[in-house]
């Protein structure tokens, strides 16, 4: 089982997604942004980072990468694929998830262990986890509120598409709370926190990210 | 496009010895100038005048310093880690920490840019010094931001500080550095020169060491990275514009942006490149940009250069050839590459999406020559430029007021004395701003990204993991209290040794080796040269003393506003090994610690002069600082280290500024457990609490543990008292006073987002 | 705080998409880099333009524009509180230069 | 490289201090969160606003303005392509408008 993690012109989670695949015990492989070929992996992992600097808009960049397009034809036809971070906003920006991703409220980068709700465990990438599991992982951005539309808000939050959502203070401004959502399908899912910076007591607040990468063996055993 | 550009050339320098030269406005004193006269034998070019100009200012030559600065040779150059791969003189220090890895660090300073523009001041600051790191051939992995500023209240202070930590945030983040430690700091003197003081640390392999030395005839010069612009060039365009015909340049601007995107570039591009073994010699650019450059490889390798300033790729196509070689345009690289490597040299730039252009080569004529527009603008010996300038022997003396100073101790101001006078003594000084959570600045920083952060702020050190298998590790801490060194430069040098020495051992790894910023006043005031002398003196006796080299620093004079100097600030940072990270320990008393007891380490004497507690209840500073007695320092770090290793203390932390108060207080809100204690027999509950004598540590040791952790403090006959045992919620000083964590939370976490929301 | 992220916005009615009733009027100010300062911003998107093959773009420079909306008119006294604005809070005169100017009601 | 950044930066030139010989043309597209989007940093801007004394401030937007610097004329073919980079890259039609015009030579 093969977990590919993109590397991006500024990329910065991208060892630490390789190292939290293999910990989950899948085999990581890296993916260079230049290259369209996806070398077999069976998952990918879009990590977090400022690619291109986020100069523009964060991600908007990247989505034009080669590698991007497989990814969005591929994520198509059922590939699970994770956007952590700056991967969501890559998500958000290839139209592959809906909704955006602009400043944090208070215009500032923030780092902190932030507690979560899992609310759906049905996606390729959730499943190990409890319905309404609550967890705690990294969250760190500049770039992390969500925002949406009301109507598309409305249809996420109808359809069970919202993946994850903040517990106590909102750290980013994120409409409805939101930190995760997931297409209807359940393969494709983005997520603002860091599940790769918690998969070890040692270097991490905590080992709740691991659920992340060994859901998805299963999911992709399971297919 | 600008008017016909002429250089003036060597040939018309020849030619035209009367010609009038601004070296006066650029910096350089008579004696300076006729000495460049002299080493030419001819009057200097207007591109050699600004290479020497810039090459011999203060900040480039040390020409203050370096007479004291030399005294660090006088350290034995071997760590307790292992040997010393590099030192002084390089672009970083490398010491071997086994396994066949080694790790460089260094500390810099950038403050007047900070001051003048604290974002892009403190964000070029962090790219700096990375750069310094990446040259050494190693990957960067942690950075450190020392910072001070002045009053927190202060209207200035709210400018800079702000500007100051999202620029080190915007910085180190894009690149995917952790940041794991630092310092904020208040004063006064700090308020027209805050002082930003950026660490990085770095690992590699030992076969990746990598010098600045230009050598092998034929090699060809590399110049990588950003384009050149006009960034920073100041005082140099006045040069540049009197050899225009017409209509002068445009402005340039003294303030340098970064691009920490395309640092980030430059970090992994260089890594590729020294792995693919394409690399001969490398130097990054920094203060004085090519001109240090080149003449700093030349100077350092055996032969000469030639360079072609026409290959340089510029951002500003009206750059005058002078400003080329001054611009100090960040993110740019220069490398040293056999002929055959180029064509991989190339293509691995290519990959990485970073311009490199072959501008030049190594010669054997020992001489520094540059062309522009194909005349020769430049041809000097560059030992001249780069490592021989001027050395003065400032004068220096101790100031007529230091006497005064330190008769008015602070042991005679009215204390504490009824349990509720220490309580809200203590809740006073865990508000203050030095004392203060720092969490409002370090959650702008990223300290989880790579991976591998052990421990980060507010731990004592920043832990970095090395080897995910072996679990070798390394911790930096830096400190200094700028107070305890204006009371007594020599002593406060000592005490910011210490501390960062201690604070390495705190967390159970072995220090090993320094890095020191020495951020003073001006050079040309005999009293700061005096401080800056005392403070050296005391850096390396106590290295000699402690038994570990300085392997490399910075110096920033001429930090006042008009004749204030600001405090004295020899920042010290100290790295130590730990062979196992997973031993680390941490500061946090924590559920599990319930019933664990709490052990004071070392003597605590009546020390109050130059602590917090003198400084936010009496607004005083005078008499001398703690003691310092490095033996005893030595000792403590044995015990810290070897009961980690043992598995003897679950937490530590050790005492400095606010006293056992603060260190009981950090410990209890960091892992949310509070703490009964005592003033142990003896010793007054004020002293107990708040004084700041050195040497000391509070350890939380398991009851199964106690008597192995005693007889071992026994055996080596280090003071060692029970003060109390990890319970409850809140903080209980027994027969005093009881505070609970909620208050201490608010008191300590609400000072700073007050202030700066 | 509340002052801050209070419900300052009502609702922002943008006569990009609305009708205006009330007559309010609106100061543009536009904040460049300073040409010769670096704009690593302009830098990444005119480097996307080559790569995604929009041709002939010699340069791109990326700055901020701010769209204040008044509450009533724009008299040439408020004009210059915006523009003293400008100096102070909009933009960094180390770095930056500006302009400003009054749109009219509608577009 | 030249891949990416191109043979980017020849010279930039910029008419707000230079004097222009070549024959070249701007486009400008500026760029505003739509007006449902909260905008911390427009919001941000009004409260500061506020705490400095300028009053009668209904609200702020913060936007991002391009400054595009063609290699030569602004011909209807450029511009076209300009708005398909403005549509794809330059503004998230998910949250942003955009508007875009020529600007003549000089200013
Ligand atoms: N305070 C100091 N203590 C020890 N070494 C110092 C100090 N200041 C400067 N140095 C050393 O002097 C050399 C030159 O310093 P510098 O010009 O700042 O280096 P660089 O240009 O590589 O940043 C470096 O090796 C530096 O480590
Ligand atoms: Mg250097």
């Amino acid at each position: 089982m093969k977990i590919g993690v993109v590397t991006f012109p500024g990329s910065l989670d991208d060892a630490d997604a390789r190292r939290a695949a293999a910990v989950a015990g899948a085999e990581p492989v890296a993916l260079w942004h230049a290259d369209a070929d996806l070398h077999g992996v069976d998952a990918v992992v879009l990590p977090g980072g400022f690619s291109y600097g986020d100069y523009l808009r964060a991600g908007a960049i990247s989505r034009f990468a080669p590698v991007m397009e497989t990814i969005i034809s591929k994520a198509g036809e059922g590939l699970p694929v994770l956007g952590i971070c700056n991967g969501f906003q890559v998500l958000c920006e290839s139209h592959l998830l809906p909704g955006a991703l602009i400043k944090n409220h208070h215009r500032k980068f923030l780092c902190k262990d932030q507690p979560l709700r899992i609310e759906n465990n049905r996606t390729a990438w959730t499943s190990d986890y409890d319905s309404n599991h609550e967890i705690t992982i990294v969250v760190k951005n500049q770039d992390g509120s969500f925002v949406a539309d009301e109507p598309t808000l409305d249809r996420l939050e109808g359809e069970g598409l919202v993946v994850a959502r903040y517990l106590g203070v909102n750290p980013n401004g994120s409409y409805r709370d939101i930190a995760g959502i997931t297409n209807a399908r359940g393969n494709v899912v983005g997520l603002m926190p860091h599940p790769e910076h918690c998969v070890e007591t040692l270097t991490g607040p905590t080992t709740d990210g691991l659920g992340f990468f060994t859901s998805v063996l299963k999911a992709v055993v399971a297919s | 496009m600008s008017p016909e550009m002429s250089a003036d050339t060597v040939s018309n320098a020849g030619n035209t010895p009367d010609v009038e030269q601004p070296w006066a406005e650029l910096g350089l004193k008579p004696d300076e100038y006729q000495r460049i006269r002299d080493i030419l034998d001819r009057r200097p070019t207007s591109c050699e005048l600004a290479m020497y100009s810039v090459m011999w200012s203060e900040h480039c030559s040390y020409k203050s310093s370096k007479v004291h600065l030399r005294r660090f040779g006088e350290i034995p150059q071997e760590t307790p880690a292992g040997k010393m791969l590099a030192g002084i003189g390089e672009n970083a220090g490398v010491i071997d920490i086994g396994e066949g890895y080694a790790v460089t660090f260094k500390v810099e300073s950038h403050n007047h840019p900070s001051y003048i523009e604290p974002y892009q001041g403190a964000a070029t600051g962090v790219g700096g010094i990375v750069r310094d790191i990446l040259a050494m051939g190693a990957r960067p992995v942690a950075v450190m931001d020392p910072l001070r500023f002045g009053p927190l209240h202060a209207d200035d202070t709210k400018r800079v500080l702000p500007g100051v930590v999202s620029g080190i945030g915007g910085y180190g983040n894009s690149l995917g550095l952790p940041n794991v430690g630092g310092e904020v700091v208040f004063d006064p003197t700090y308020l027209g020169n805050p002082l930003v003081n950026a660490l990085c640390v770095g690992v590699m392999r030992h076969e990746d060491l990598h010098l600045a030395n230009a050598t092998g005839v034929g090699n060809r010069i590399i110049l990588y990275g950003a384009k050149t612009g006009g960034d920073g060039i100041g005082g140099v365009s006045v040069l540049a514009s009197e050899t225009f015909a017409e209509g002068g340049p445009t402005k340039r601007p003294a303030v340098q942006v970064g691009d920490p995107f395309m640092e980030k570039l430059l970090i992994e591009c260089t890594l590729e490149l020294f792995a693919a073994n394409v690399v001969e010699g490398i130097q990054d650019l920094g203060g004085a940009g090519l001109s240090c450059a080149t003449s700093e490889l030349a100077s350092a390798g055996e032969g000469g250069m030639y360079v072609s300033l026409d290959k340089v790729p510029l951002r500003d196509a009206s750059l005058a050839p002078e400003e080329i070689l001054m611009s100090e345009s960040q993110e740019r690289m220069m490398a040293v590459v056999t002929p055959d490597n180029v064509e991989a040299f190339l293509k691995i730039c290519a990959k990485w999406d970073v311009q490199a252009d072959v501008i030049g080569e190594v010669t054997n004529t020992g001489r520094l020559q540059i062309d522009w527009h194909g005349e020769r603008v430049v041809d000097v010996p560059p030992r001249t430029v780069a490592h021989e300038g001027p050395v003065y022997e400032r004068p220096y003396e101790r100031p007529a007021w230091q006497d005064e100073l330190q008769a008015d101790g602070a042991e005679k101001l009215p204390r504490a004395t009824t349990g509720a006078e220490l309580r809200d003594t203590l809740l006073t000084l865990v508000a203050s701003p030095n004392l203060c959570d720092k969490s409002w600045v370090t959650d702008q920083y990223d300290r989880y990204v790579l991976g591998n952060s052990v421990l980060a702020q507010p731990e004592d050190s920043g832990m970095i993991r090395v080897d995910e298998t072996s679990g070798l590790g390394v911790a930096v801490s830096t400190d200094c209290n700028g107070r305890f060194a204006k009371l007594d430069p020599y002593t406060g040098a000592k005490l910011a040794l210490a501390e960062s020495y201690r604070n390495v051992a705190t967390t159970g790894a072995r220090p090993a080796a320094v890095t020191d910023c020495l951020n003073f006043g001006s050079p040309e005031d005999p009293a700061v040269m005096w401080q800056f002398a005392e403070a050296i003196r005391g850096l390396v006796d106590g290295c000699i003393e402690l038994g570990i080299p300085v392997t490399g620093g910075n110096v920033s004079f001429y930090n006042q506003t008009g004749e204030t100097p600001i405090l004295p600030t020899p920042v010290v940072g100290v790295l130590g090994v730990i062979d196992d990270v997973s031993r680390r320990t941490p500061i946090g008393f924590t559920a599990e610690m319930e019933g664990h007891q709490l052990y004071l380490l070392g003597e605590t004497e009546e020390e109050l002069s130059g602590s917090e507690w003198a400084n936010v209840v009496h607004g005083h500073l005078g008499g001398r600082p703690p003691a310092v007695d490095l033996a005893a320092e030595q000792q403590l770090a044995d015990i810290l280290i070897n009961a980690s290793r043992d598995g003897l203390i679950d937490a530590a932390h050790d005492v400095s500024d606010g006293g056992v108060a603060q260190t009981l207080v950090e410990s209890a809100l960091r892992g949310g457990v509070g703490a009964r204690v005592w003033a142990p027999d003896g010793l007054d509950p004020f002293l107990f609490l708040f004084a700041e004598s050195a040497g000391r540590a509070v350890v939380a040791v398991p009851r199964t543990e106690e008597v192995r952790f005693t007889d071992m403090c026994t055996a080596r006959r280090f003071p060692h008292v029970k003060i109390g045992v990890i319970t409850g919620d809140s903080l209980d000083v027994q027969d005093q006073f009881e505070v609970s964590l909620t208050e201490l939370r608010t008191a300590w976490t609400q000072t700073l987002p007050a202030a700066l929301n | 705080m509340p002052r801050f992220w209070g419900p300052v916005g009502r609702i922002q009615p943008s006569p990009r998409n609305e009708t205006w009733s009330k007559s309010v009027a609106r100061v543009v100010v536009d904040v460049m880099l300073k040409p010769e300062i670096l704009d690593p911003q302009g830098k990444a998107v005119h480097g996307a333009f080559g790569r995604l093959g929009f041709d002939g773009v010699a340069d791109v420079r990326q700055g901020k524009r701010f769209e204040i909306t008044l509450d009533g008119e724009a008299t040439e006294e408020r004009v210059a509180e915006i523009r003293k604005a400008a100096d102070t809070l909009l933009a960094n005169p180390v770095i930056e230069d500006y302009s400003l100017h009054v749109e009219s009601d509608a577009r």
